[in-house]
């Protein structure tokens, strides 16, 4: 199985990548799909993302072959947009193709709590004309912390 | 060695990337970030707190007491903060 | 939160399922979907699906409303497929939006495991030409058990 | 009584509905059962082993020992295979 990892500016067609994935798979049974949004509500206008380019590509590379191995999957698609979104754009799509429903689930979860705590990416946030980074979450390192095995 | 400045440390320090020369004194990531801070301004107060910055060298994840050599990439950074 | 749920011969595309869940929802953050398909590689060639018109509907909005009390989410849409479909085909669509991506899965995972156990389809399998119900499986028992709490 | 019959059990009974009766003597999901088994042919077929029958009664799902009144809609069907 080898993964499509692609960082970019453009937005993206989840219909589009879940097609993409799932053509000429038969065995495929279950896609499981993550998308992140920009989440407004609270005074946010806009994020701007910045990454680090090269390591990002092989940080998150090495995050989905951690996830083929640990589960059996029949396709692995991660986007994960840059520069700047405003509230209601998509972010990240994870999505992962499996057999099985339980491998599916299990993986994507595992992938996005990954992104979320690996993967070279800042956010910025606009909120009444400022602009200000946003911390790391203790919450996402816990999520991470959940697939260690002893 | 060249090296990179991510999100707020990249701001204080006010560029993007620089490249330092390897010395046999930069033994770990941790004296090339003191060589940073003693240069005051922006560095110092980039590089004060260690404990909010984060290291990667080659593009890999580093802890702070990881050795240098010359031709390495390094990068200074704030936690992750994706998806 | 009102959930969507259709029960139809159609096929359905994700995209525009997801965006429909999605529009005007400022506080969405998350959206996780779950598509199923009609998997082949082992002789099956398709499945039909007949289900109990009314009771399905009925089981299905139990199951939402069910979700929506144990998660804080902003929408839930639920497609599943009846009729002849054949292998590579899509069959259901769980798709769950939350303010926050724990819920939003553990939703998705839990309406899953609940339509396969409560919602009243039955599947026949094609292969070799010969016609054979499918049996329940244990396994998703087990997985809808998962959610009882004491 | 409007009885419903789905999937295999549809198939060996032979018809998709039938309306019976209600009677005091059937007062459980198990009485009906009784009685349809009793007719033999394929009917006999479907009501023989009922740990592989699961029933309803008006649209919810039951246990066979679900009382039953005049009027209700009552189905017959195997463990259900969604999703």
């Amino acid at each position: 199985m080898s993964a499509n990892i692609h960082i970019q500016a453009e937005d993206f067609d989840v219909s589009d990548e879940v097609e993409a994935l799932t053509a000429d798979q038969p065995t495929t049974g279950a896609v499981a799909t993550f998308t992140g949004y920009v989440r407004g509500g609270d005074g946010l206008t806009a994020l701007t993302l910045e990454h680090y380019p090269g390591m990002t590509e092989r940080e998150i590379a090495h995050i989905a072959a951690d996830a083929a191995k640990r589960w059996s999957l029949t396709g692995v698609t991660i986007i994960h947009r840059i520069g700047r979104l405003e509230v209601g754009e998509r972010i990240v799509l994870v999505a992962v193709a499996s057999a099985h429903r339980g491998a599916a689930f299990e993986a994507c979860e595992f992938l996005m709590d990954y992104l979320k705590t690996r993967a070279p990416f800042w956010k910025q946030e606009e909120r009444d004309g400022a602009n200000d980074w946003v911390d790391a979450k203790e919450t996402d390192d816990a999520a991470a912390e959940r697939w260690r095995k002893p | 060695m060249n090296v990179l400045y991510f999100a707020w440390v990249r701001q204080k320090v006010g560029r993007s990337e620089e490249t330092i020369e390897h010395t046999p004194e930069l033994r770990t990531v941790s004296d090339l970030a003191a060589l940073l801070r003693a240069r005051g301004g922006g560095y110092a107060g980039a590089f004060t707190d260690m404990s909010r910055l984060r290291a990667a060298v080659n593009q890999v994840h580093v802890a702070l007491d990881a050795p240098l050599s010359s031709g390495d990439e390094v990068a200074f950074f704030p936690p992750v903060t994706g998806g």
